[in-house]
């Protein structure tokens, strides 16, 4: 049992990022969208957070990243870029899904 | 449909400034015709749609808050509000609506659906859950 | 797998209703099922089919409509978000007096029941909103 | 005093538009001048004449009717904005071949020169958005 | 030449007020409207920043406050609830007005 | 209108997510036609706005920020980013568009629109407008 939770905005707008960290089960994922990538930038506050989340995988969607002009070299250590196929994929891979709006 | 699913309504968001935690209340309503094992999450800005006291007449907008005690008459009963939450923001449970239902299967006795929990109790019931509607 | 897919702001002004279709179209792509798309808040607007987008901008209505037509998708826009936001097909109008309707092809307005409805009878419920 | 008001999110979805409207009526009341609204943004879906608020609800766009006509304000809708979400006039829907338009009693649909028009004109550029 | 700045979102939903703060000049005011006005109460570590916002008028749109159920007796020292008359009022007192969105 | 008021854009918020950025940068284009001294703002999420090599053929929108880069065309070339909003989000004003404008005053020299500014600057800059524009 494990979910897949979703985050759609700037950790550096909003505290949504911090609150999805703070109730992420071991065995559970992440996956960064939208506005939500740019939490996948290294050199920040929130990406020692990122790494300090243990047994939980990393994961950005990678059309949005492009979209907002990052590479993926710049990620955090362990966060993998995936696209929507991957979405779908981690989707049905987790029991359940969960939106952090 | 005699599958019973857990629905879990999560409310992260402050009323008024947007529709959102009314809209939910709407979503709650109707959901509980349907039978199903539903709870309700407040974390974050989402504690404050319990607040007591919510008076909007100066606003000119509806007071939706006085539904949420109704709602044990739906059968809704599980409100899980997560005390790390509280505290950030100033407050304590006794700054929140009296909420309560009678409890059938216990001689109609009148009981709080209010249940405080701390972060890691609310990250397990998420974790716990079929149908998460996030709002 | 069955996916049940929410929609909860509206196109052009949040990147969520784009999001959801690349994820339905990449759901569909996989040999996955998605019986219905429930628009709530905002997301009404999607349905809209007065929407005029720029020439070199994607029209969010039209991709929808093309897609539930071409796999059978009931796109449910909430009866009770959609009235508050003014979109309307031609029954409602004409019950509730108005002189116009403005909903697109292939959308249908229906009630909250029809999201818990989703959400039990689909085997995982994704919510794309704000 | 001259205020120029900028209404940028959505009736009912969000507040701004509600306290646009008790500004406004408080400046007016103090005896300040308002000669100008502007909608961007989903702003500009207060301009529906199509929506159906609850009976217990406030009706956000009737409100401003009212206050525009009663006070001579010129309520602007954004063209740009309003294409986009599919707010329309007579004109715009035939000059865009659309069956049907769905702008309210005292708004117009006009451009964005109106907005800098507005900031130039005004003593004070109010914004109300999210 | 003084600003007024207004808040309309949840300070602890978004950095807003945080960034108005840093960029608010002495003898400018700074209004609470909307959710905004939950940033007023005290007892938080928020509370803390607006308190060492030296030079800067607190103010928070009572109608609002009401609505949400907080109590005028919780605002933060020197935070003055005002009603639209008063924002209107403000409005003419400053040269400019910023909304923080 | 012979008077000459100048107007700042504050961008605050991020590209694509939300429609804020671009629906800003229509304004800043109709506005240059009306002879105003302009300034556009770039802090908080803002920043991400300018940021070199956004190619949105993966998400189905369109990228509207080689827009910016013609703005000096039109005499808008007052492009202020605050460094500490920079640096927070790891980034530097390497990772920034190149945006410049050709120097009608000075022999029609190209010279950078991009000024990267420090809080108390960019605190300074919004104290002395007529017109703030947020978005």
């Amino acid at each position: 049992m494990s979910t897949l939770h979703t985050v759609n905005k700037s950790p550096f707008a909003t505290t949504t990022l911090a609150s999805c960290l703070n109730h992420a089960l071991e065995g559970d994922a992440i996956l960064l969208i939208e506005d939500g990538v740019y939490g996948g930038v290294v050199g920040t506050e929130l990406a020692k957070a990122l790494a300090a989340a243990k047994g939980v995988s990393l994961y950005v969607l990678s059309g949005d990243l492009t979209a907002r002009g990052i590479d993926t070299a710049r990620l955090v250590k362990g966060m993998k870029p995936i696209d929507y196929a991957g979405f779908v994929a981690l989707a049905t891979e987790h029991d359940r899904a969960q939106a952090w709006l | 449909m005699s599958e019973i699913k857990k629905f879990l309504y999560v409310n992260r968001k402050a009323p008024y400034g947007t529709i959102y935690a009314l809209e939910s209340l709407e979503v709650v309503l109707i959901g509980a015709a349907f039978d199903q094992d539903v709870s309700l999450a407040f974390l974050d800005d989402g504690v404050f749609q319990l607040l007591k006291k919510q008076d909007t007449a100066g606003i000119g907008v509806k007071n939706f808050s006085p539904t949420f005690r109704a709602l044990g008459d739906y059968d809704v009963t599980k409100f899980y509000v997560e005390q790390e939450s509280l505290t950030e923001r100033g407050l304590t449970a006794d700054d929140l609506m009296d909420i309560t239902y009678e409890d059938e299967d216990d001689d109609y006795e009148e009981k709080p659906s209010i249940r405080v929990v701390n972060r890691d109790e609310m990250a397990a019931i998420m974790g716990d859950q079929d149908v998460v509607l996030s709002f | 797998m069955k996916f049940g897919i929410v929609v909860s702001e509206g196109p052009y002004t949040h990147q969520a209703s784009d999001t959801a279709y690349h994820f339905v179209k990449a759901a569909l792509a996989a040999g996955h099922e998605v019986p219905r798309v429930f628009f709530y808040h905002d997301g009404v607007n999607v349905g809209t089919r007065l929407s005029i987008p720029p020439q070199d901008e994607r029209n969010i209505q039209k991709n929808w409509t093309a897609l539930g037509q071409e796999h059978g998708i009931d796109l449910v826009i909430c009866i009770a978000a959609a009235q508050r936001r003014g979109l309307l097909d031609e029954n409602e109008a004409s019950r509730q007096g108005k002189d116009a309707n403005n909903i697109a092809e292939g959308f249908r307005i229906s009630g909250l029941g029809q999201l818990i409805e989703m959400g039990i009878q689909t085997d995982r419920l994704m919510t794309f909103g704000d």
